[in-house]
């Protein structure tokens, strides 16, 4: 528990370990945009923006880690603000939505057309 | 400061009328276009560019100490004639929507406000940038207009103005760039400054690189001019528009089109105009004949007015391209005459569609009968647009054709069309008078038609109210003056022209050795 | 320069460099007062029209301001010194540059020429507006406005013309008098006849304009200027030979002669002016007979050095063959109509064929003596028809018309039209008689390709001209009292109350204005023998001092041209003595076979005209007369039909090749490549952010590659 | 061309993916989940070769690491593939909690374990309860069948060329941008940013030196002497030990109130506009309610399709 309160020190990081955290970062964001673009249920689609979230949440945090600059983790306090406002207004919409078609499939939603 | 108060002041106002409550919109729009009317009119008297080759109204506004971009501004005379027709031009279109919008007009307003800075700016833009930004965000404004207020395929007809006329800047924009990136290469710094770019144009590009500038800007231009085939949006938008916007559109829209040609086309690539304006020169007449007897079949009135702006904007081009002091002046004219003449027939024709809803000629006709004060002013603003000599539309298109005609190589006098050229333009008058007269003949003589399910309009009186007149008669007075003292305007753009047409240094060489004069 | 001091330079700064001949007259501002008073004019009716004035008013300030432009152009004639003065009235179109400038002023240029034209122009104006007064008292209200406001500005335009120092002004002018005919002409606009005449009036003179107007640039750009002092002197200096094509000036006569042709209603642009009847009948009488119509010859006239300039006269023989077919065309189509007013319009376009051809056989001085003749005699017989036409509700078929000069208070009418037709038929000693034989005589003795059988086929054109003259007349006005009514109820004063139509005889106005002018008409003769030292008299010396002397004969002759134009002969006699017996002779056998055939044995007219119709071989003599010669469905089926169907292919290749081709279709061509490559475009959210997202991760990939790995350097 | 094998690795990752996307054989499925595992193990591979990599003294940090990461895209990839999207969600929980261990690894305690609060507490709580109000509404006679929009992909192919174009770009700019990053922080940085921070933190200071035994009142200057933080001054020279300096948390929240004041308030916004939004969008659905209300009241009900007009 004094970890979380008190500083560890630690050694530069290398940039094998920069990289791999990157590369992890990259592979979630890749999964979370293909599930964005392949399923069709709103709900899950949404879910997947939070995987893309998580992605770049690991990122920042890799790189604040890298600079020993703390503002990589200030902007994923952002990020979980962002994210909390967008499933609170986003999540109201789809059921807003679903209540009109009674279904959750993206592609009945086509207003954006021309 | 002059000129950034015409340009900001319709800003300030627009803000003004957006946050203010619908009822006073109008009438504020209205205050505010008529005090920028006589802000321009001091800032005219005041103008040193009159007749010389000097500019005004100069602000040199770097936006900071490194950046390319600037906040110049400055008006040469033929910008501060252009100017004037704008700010002339706004107060009659408030005034002429006066009743017309009823729905969002606080909207209307704040878009027509912001419609008349942005045109404003492109004609006092000395940064190419600014120019850029002005002359895309004219659309802006004015795609809201037609798409909010226009009529029943305005959805359609906004979207493609916008779109056309946007894909054809985006190719201008492309020629800039080629040009700055150009000036970059060679002076190792971005400059926008129209005057540096144009000066660096001349000498510094290659014949083909000319050739491809000269092609993306006339893309740009000419769509928003419109030249022959590519015109297709204006019928549109302009029927589709409402009557302040088809106003604007035809008095100042079309001529930010001839006004760039005029500012960006022939001083920067003089040479490249000289090898294409054969080509510009029959387009432009195609255009005349061609859009004039599609005129000549319309029913629509107001499709009719939108198709003669195609073929009296040849008129226009033709003139600029005619390359001598004749066919530009005539071709500066006409830009001013156009819009006056042109402008006033969309009143005209809003004014009938108020109070019967439809614009074909064949279910209303014959108003002279119970609308006779109409149609003394239909009447008058046709004739100005024919051509009748007294009336403005006669001196420009007299200019412009006796320009084009001089020039070629057997002329007298230089520039680069030839009498052919201009015989075959001349035949657009009397298509001019064909098809105008027939419009005249169907709406304004005749027995009287009225629409089946016509009654009377609740607000307005049967024949015009003071108020239309009031719209009309500053218009008819710009057309009569105009018509009996052109030299007003022909002395004070004198020097601009003689300015742009010294980058013709063999043209009006020859010119002189040539001249005979029997003096 | 401020726009204050320009607004203070409105005034005419620079006046044009001074020409050797011609005098600065700057002390004769007031001349402006010609054109001055008829836009006054206009302006005072247009403010009646305003104040919704019912009475008479417009009339009497139409009638005083031209009479005071009258007054002033007498002036102008008694302060003339040969040979011209400029006057410059206000600065218009004034263009100048380095090295040259483009000047056309509203100047006027004041020669014997424009003083003949100016004061016939003015004096019949204000006469014929007197007459309208009366006429046009039924219109009483904005119509009546609005007809003295179309006079105004015809008299205005009209002045232009004709006192124009430069061809721009007179390119006004003659759109101007255009215009006002149109307005005239289309004066009863619920008439759909009368705005489909008027519409056609002004598109055929348009195409007559844009001759003009491509001759007026063609004198500009090869003599450099546009003012007729300055152009004599370029064209006698001979120094526009250096800078100009030869075609150029070549073809300057031809357009002017459209520009002539279209104005003045000849071959192949005439077929306005018997339309132009729909307007009232003082119209017809000052712009579609006196006044407007001789424009075209005024110009040629004007214009007369431009046409001597090639030696062969290729030009001038040319206007002179389609003076006379014109004027055969009219009058065979004018023997077969039935409506008295287009009979005269016939005539018109028939006597105008007269003054081409006195143009084209080198007699300026022949012409402008019939302009002067024709106005008065011309203007004579349409005032008449038009006091009948008023007297019996818009009647104008001459079979349902008889016996006027019987009548009660008809008397002045019927015999100012005698006088009229007199002198239309060149009976001796008539005005027209001497007019006429100035042309015919010299059709014989100019040489010129068939001038010999364009003058025999000119006298036979008398001939017919006597004979439709007088069918008019002795149907009208001789043999027994009977009419009918028209069909044009207008004010209802006379109407049918007790079942029976009472004519109503012209009053005061009316009766004056005819009897002056059918004295005039007579009068007219006299100048001939005003011996002034030129032969020719009065007319001859107005033609003298101006552009046009060279087509005086008298003139040509004293300059020894003699040689070239060897006199040719008539009969054996010289034409100038031998014409007086023969055209004498010529209208007699016209007007007695008038006589025979529509006073004494009217059903003998009938069966004729029966007979020739029951014959195939000849029935289409008189249908093809009657409906004059197809020259109206001819000109449709060739011209606006296929402009019309051609206009709508245009229309059709305008909104489907252009809009929807070219322009949708490339519109639709990215969405139809992205709807190749993968279902894009359709607009739902996963297309969206799948293009998107595959675009983002291109570009990163792409600049990767390029920037860090330079895999495409 | 090396700098294109992360590119073939994720290309070889992706087609993994897409045979455990696309509908088959669970044999096929297993196989592309055995493809997509090599081909992530062979990217992983790839950052082990690259230079300046210390792997004993990584080892332990690396297990770690490769068991989170595992985790986490096994986690993510389920979340997409699985048909019903309460699994989704589930899995969404497995990857916020195994990004969380990754976080850790970092030493970002603070942030792992508020996103574990935040997501997995919150945020996915309320994706939720929205599914089972949407999947109870939606399908009340047919409980319990997956709807074809969450059986069928939608143009999987499509998406999973984008994806992997996307992971390729992007590992891609990992691997040839990294050696241009500057030099990590080394600890003596580390240190030096931590004694600022001590310096600027005065109840931290006061309460380390009491410890320390430096008489209150003494002036000292903080200074890092060979990676060891010292506090000099009025004759003392005492070593402030590691436990008494701020940690990664505070820094973090020195950072927050002290360099982004202004982004702290508008998040602070964002969450109020955002709480409004709700509430009038929650209004609306209440309108919409009054819909399922009037149809067991047995009135007309107005078309779910008809526009919100109608009901109001």
């Amino acid at each position: 528990m004094s970890d979380l309160l008190h500083m560890t020190l630690a050694s530069a990081m290398t940039e094998a370990d920069l990289a791999r955290f990157l590369v992890l970062s990259s592979l979630l964001f890749a999964v979370g945009l293909c599930g964005f673009l392949t399923r069709r249920n709103l709900i899950v689609m949404f879910l997947c923006t939070e995987l893309m979230f998580q992605a770049a949440v690991i990122a920042f945090v890799a790189f604040g880690r890298w600079h020993w600059d703390f503002s990589g983790q200030v902007f994923v306090i952002f990020i979980l603000t962002i994210a909390a406002a967008e499933a609170a207004l986003a999540l109201a919409l789809v059921v807003l939505l679903h209540r009109r078609r009674n279904t959750l499939d993206a592609d009945t939603w086509t207003e954006l057309h021309e | 400061m002059m000129a950034t108060l015409l340009i900001a002041l319709p800003l300030l106002v627009g803000v003004l009328i957006a946050v203010s409550p619908q009822r006073v919109s109008r009438s504020l729009a209205l205050a505010g276009t008529c005090g920028i009317f006589l802000l321009s009119i001091w800032a005219a008297v005041d103008f040193p560019g009159w007749g010389t080759t000097k500019w005004g109204l100069m602000v040199d506004a770097p936006w900071s100490d490194t950046s390319a971009f600037t906040f110049d501004l400055g008006a040469d005379s033929v910008a501060m004639v252009l100017v004037l027709l704008t700010t002339f031009l706004m107060p009659l279109a408030v005034l002429g929507s006066w009743t017309a919008v009823t729905t969002r007009r606080r909207e209307f307003f704040a878009w027509l406000m912001v419609l008349q800075a942005a045109m404003t700016g492109v004609f006092l833009a000395r940064d190419l940038v600014l120019f850029y930004v002005c002359f895309e965000f004219t659309l802006v404004p004015m795609y809201f207009l037609i798409a909010i207020y226009g009529s029943t395929n305005r959805a359609k007809a906004s979207l493609k103005f916008f779109v056309y006329t946007f894909t054809g800047s985006l190719l201008a924009l492309a020629g800039f760039l080629y040009v700055g990136w150009a000036y970059a290469q060679e002076y190792g710094a971005w400059s926008f400054s129209i005057e540096a770019l144009a000066a660096f144009a001349r000498t510094g590009l290659s014949a083909t690189e000319a050739g491809f500038v000269l092609l993306a800007l006339m893309a740009g231009f000419a769509v928003k001019v419109p030249l022959f085939p590519v015109h297709t949006w204006l019928p549109l938008a302009h029927t589709e528009a409402p009557t302040a916007g088809s106003v604007i559109l035809a008095g100042v829209l079309l001529k930010l089109g001839t006004y760039g040609l005029y500012r960006f086309v022939l001083p920067m690539v003089p040479a490249a105009v000289i090898e294409w304006t054969p080509l510009i020169g029959v387009l432009s007449i195609v255009g005349i004949i061609y859009a004039g007897l599609i005129c000549w079949v319309q029913s629509d009135v107001k499709k009719l007015v939108a198709y003669s702006s195609v073929s009296h904007l040849g008129f226009c081009v033709l003139g600029l391209f005619a390359l001598n002091p004749m066919g530009l002046q005539g071709s500066v004219l006409y830009m001013v005459n156009h819009g006056l003449s042109t402008g006033a027939l969309f009143f005209l024709i809003g004014m009938m569609y108020e109070r019967y809803h439809t614009r074909d000629m064949g279910s209303v006709g014959g108003l002279a009968k119970v609308m006779p004060v109409w149609s003394c002013f239909m009447v008058f603003f046709v004739l100005a647009s024919v051509g009748l000599p007294g009336l403005n539309g006669f001196i420009s298109e007299f200019l412009c054709l006796i320009g084009a005609f001089a020039g070629g190589a057997g002329g007298a006098y230089p520039g680069l069309l030839g009498p052919w050229y201009a015989a075959f333009a001349a035949i657009g008058m009397v298509i001019a008078a064909m098809y105008l007269l027939m419009m005249v003949g169907k709406i304004v003589f005749g027995q009287l038609r009225e629409p089946a399910d016509h009654h009377a309009h609740e607000l307005l009186p049967t024949d015009l109210n003071a108020r239309e007149i009031a719209v009309l008669v500053p218009l008819a007075i710009g057309c009569v003056v105009l018509g009996v003292a052109p030299w007003l305007a022909t002395d004070a753009i004198a020097g601009s022209i003689t300015e742009t047409l010294s980058l013709y240094p063999e043209a009006v060489n020859a010119a002189h050795d040539l001249m005979v004069v029997a003096r | 320069m401020s726009l204050l001091s320009m607004l203070s330079s409105s005034v005419l700064t620079a006046a044009p460099v001074p020409v050797a001949d011609v005098h600065q007259a700057f002390d004769m501002g007031w001349a402006g007062l010609i054109l001055w008073l008829p836009l006054l004019s206009l302006i005072a009716c247009g403010c009646c029209a305003m104040m919704r004035c019912t009475s008479k008013l417009p009339a009497w300030i139409t009638v005083g301001s031209l009479a005071g432009s009258f007054v002033t152009a007498m002036f102008l004639y008694l302060n003339y010194e040969p040979p011209g003065d400029v006057v410059n009235i206000v600065r218009w179109i004034d263009l100048s540059w380095v090295g040259g400038g483009f000047e056309a002023n509203i100047s006027f240029y004041i020669d014997s020429l424009s003083l003949l034209w100016i004061l016939f122009v003015t004096g019949l104006g204000t006469l014929i507006a007197f007459y309208a007064s009366e006429y046009m008292e039924t219109d009483l209200g904005s119509g009546y406005c609005r007809f003295f406001a179309g006079v105004s500005v015809f008299l205005f335009a009209m002045s232009a013309l004709v006192l124009a120092d430069n061809l721009v002004l007179l390119y006004l002018g003659w759109e101007g008098v255009g215009f006002a005919s149109y307005w005239l002409i289309g004066y009863y606009y619920t008439k759909p006849e009368a705005v489909a005449a008027a519409k056609k009036a002004f598109i055929v003179n348009r195409i007559g304009d844009l001759g003009l107007a491509l001759a007026v640039y063609l004198c500009w750009t090869s003599f450099g200027t546009v003012q007729y002092d300055e152009l004599v002197t370029v064209i006698e200096s001979g120094d526009y030979a250096r800078m100009t094509d030869d075609w150029s000036v070549a073809a300057i006569p031809w357009l002017l002669m459209l520009a002539a042709f279209g104005k003045s209603a000849q071959l192949p642009l005439y077929v306005w002016l018997p339309d132009a009847m729909e307007g009232p009948t003082p119209v017809s009488a000052l712009i579609h007979a006196a006044t407007m119509v001789t424009a075209g010859i005024y110009l040629l006239a004007r214009m007369y050095p431009v046409f001597l300039l090639d030696g062969d006269h290729t030009a001038l023989h040319v206007v002179a063959w389609v003076g006379g077919l014109t004027a055969l065309l009219a009058a065979t189509i004018g023997m077969a109509q039935y409506d008295i007013k287009r009979i005269m319009a016939y005539s018109t376009v028939s006597q105008l064929g007269y003054m081409f051809m006195g143009l084209g056989v080198l007699t300026t001085y022949g012409a402008a003596y019939h302009v002067f003749t024709h106005a008065f005699f011309k203007a004579a017989l349409f005032l008449t028809c038009g006091a009948v036409m008023h007297g019996f509700a818009g009647q104008l078929d001459l079979r349902k018309l008889s016996g006027l000069r019987h009548m009660k208070g008809w008397k002045i009418t019927s015999y100012a039209m005698l006088i009229g037709c007199l002198c239309l038929a060149g009976f001796p000693f008539t005005s027209g008689y001497f007019s006429k034989d100035a042309i015919l005589a010299e059709a014989f003795v100019t040489h010129g390709p068939g001038f010999q059988w364009l003058g025999f086929m000119a006298l036979f054109t008398a001939g017919l001209t006597a004979y439709y003259t007088f069918r008019v007349w002795f149907r009208v006005c001789a043999g027994p009292v009977s009419y009918e009514a028209g069909d044009d109820h207008h004010g209802d004063d006379h109407g049918h109350d007790d079942g029976h139509f009472h004519p109503h005889a012209p009053r005061f106005a009316m009766n004056s204005v005819m009897a002056i002018i059918a004295i005039g008409a007579l009068v007219a003769a006299v100048p001939y023998f005003m011996d002034s030292g030129v032969k020719g008299g009065w007319i001859a010396d107005m033609v003298n001092d101006s552009t046009a002397s060279e087509g005086i004969p008298a003139v040509r002759a004293a300059a020894d041209h003699a040689a070239d134009h060897a006199h040719g002969s008539l009969f054996g006699y010289d034409p100038h003595v031998a014409m007086y017996w023969v055209s004498g002779g010529v209208g007699f056998i016209g007007i007695a076979i008038a006589a025979w055939l529509h006073l004494f044995r009217r059903e003998d007219a009938v069966s004729l005209r029966r007979a020739l119709l029951s014959r195939s071989a000849t029935a289409w003599l008189p249908r093809a007369m009657e409906r004059k010669w197809y020259v109206d469905e001819i000109y449709h089926a060739l011209i606006r039909a296929p402009l019309w169907v051609g206009s709508h292919v245009l229309h059709g290749i305008d909104r489907i090749l252009v809009d929807m081709v070219l322009v949708d279709g490339t519109a639709k061509l990215p969405r139809l490549l992205g709807r190749w490559v993968q279902p894009l475009t359709n607009g739902t959210v996963h297309a969206s952010a799948t293009a998107m997202a595959g675009g983002v991760a291109l570009l990163v990939i792409v600049v990767l590659l390029i920037l860090h790995l330079g895999v495409f350097a | 061309m090396p700098g294109l094998l992360p590119l073939l690795a994720t290309g070889v990752a992706a087609l993994g993916l897409l045979l455990i996307l696309l509908p088959g054989p669970v044999a096929v499925r297993r196989g592309g989940g055995l493809v997509a595992i090599g081909g992530v193990v062979w990217l992983m591979l790839q950052t082990g070769a690259m230079p300046g990599d210390d792997a004993v003294a990584a080892l332990a940090r690396q297990a770690a690491f490769v068991v989170f990461a595992a985790m986490s895209l096994a986690g993510a990839v389920q979340m997409i593939s699985q048909q019903r999207p309460v699994y989704s969600a589930l899995f969404f929980v497995l990857v916020v909690l195994s990004t969380c261990g990754v976080l850790l690894l970092l030493e970002a305690w603070f942030m792992a374990f508020s996103v574990v609060i935040v997501y997995a507490g919150a945020i996915l709580i309320t994706y939720m309860f929205v599914l089972m109000l949407a999947q109870q509404a939606s399908d009340a006679d047919h409980i319990g069948e997956i709807p074809e929009y969450d059986r069928r992909a939608h143009e999987p192919v499509a998406g999973v060329i984008v994806a992997a174009l996307m992971a390729g770009g992007l590992t891609l700019s990992v691997f040839t941008g990294i050696a241009d990053l500057p030099k990590p922080a080394d600890t003596t940085e580390q240190v030096n940013a931590t004694a600022t921070l001590f310096d600027h933190l005065p109840r931290m200071r006061e309460a380390a030196l009491a410890k320390a035994g430096v008489p209150e009142g003494t002036e000292v200057t903080i200074t890092v002497i060979d990676d060891v933080v010292h506090a000099v001054g009025g004759g003392h020279e005492v070593i402030i030990p590691t436990e008494d300096l701020p940690g990664s948390t505070r820094q973090v929240g020195w950072d927050l109130v002290a360099r982004f004041p202004a982004s702290l308030e508008v998040a602070g916004v964002v969450l109020l506009m955002a709480m409004f939004g709700a509430v009038v969008l929650a209004r609306r659905q209440i309108d919409m309610g009054e819909d399922a209300l009037r149809a067991s009241a047995g009135l007309d009900v107005i078309a779910p399709a008809e526009d919100e007009g109608a009901a109001s």
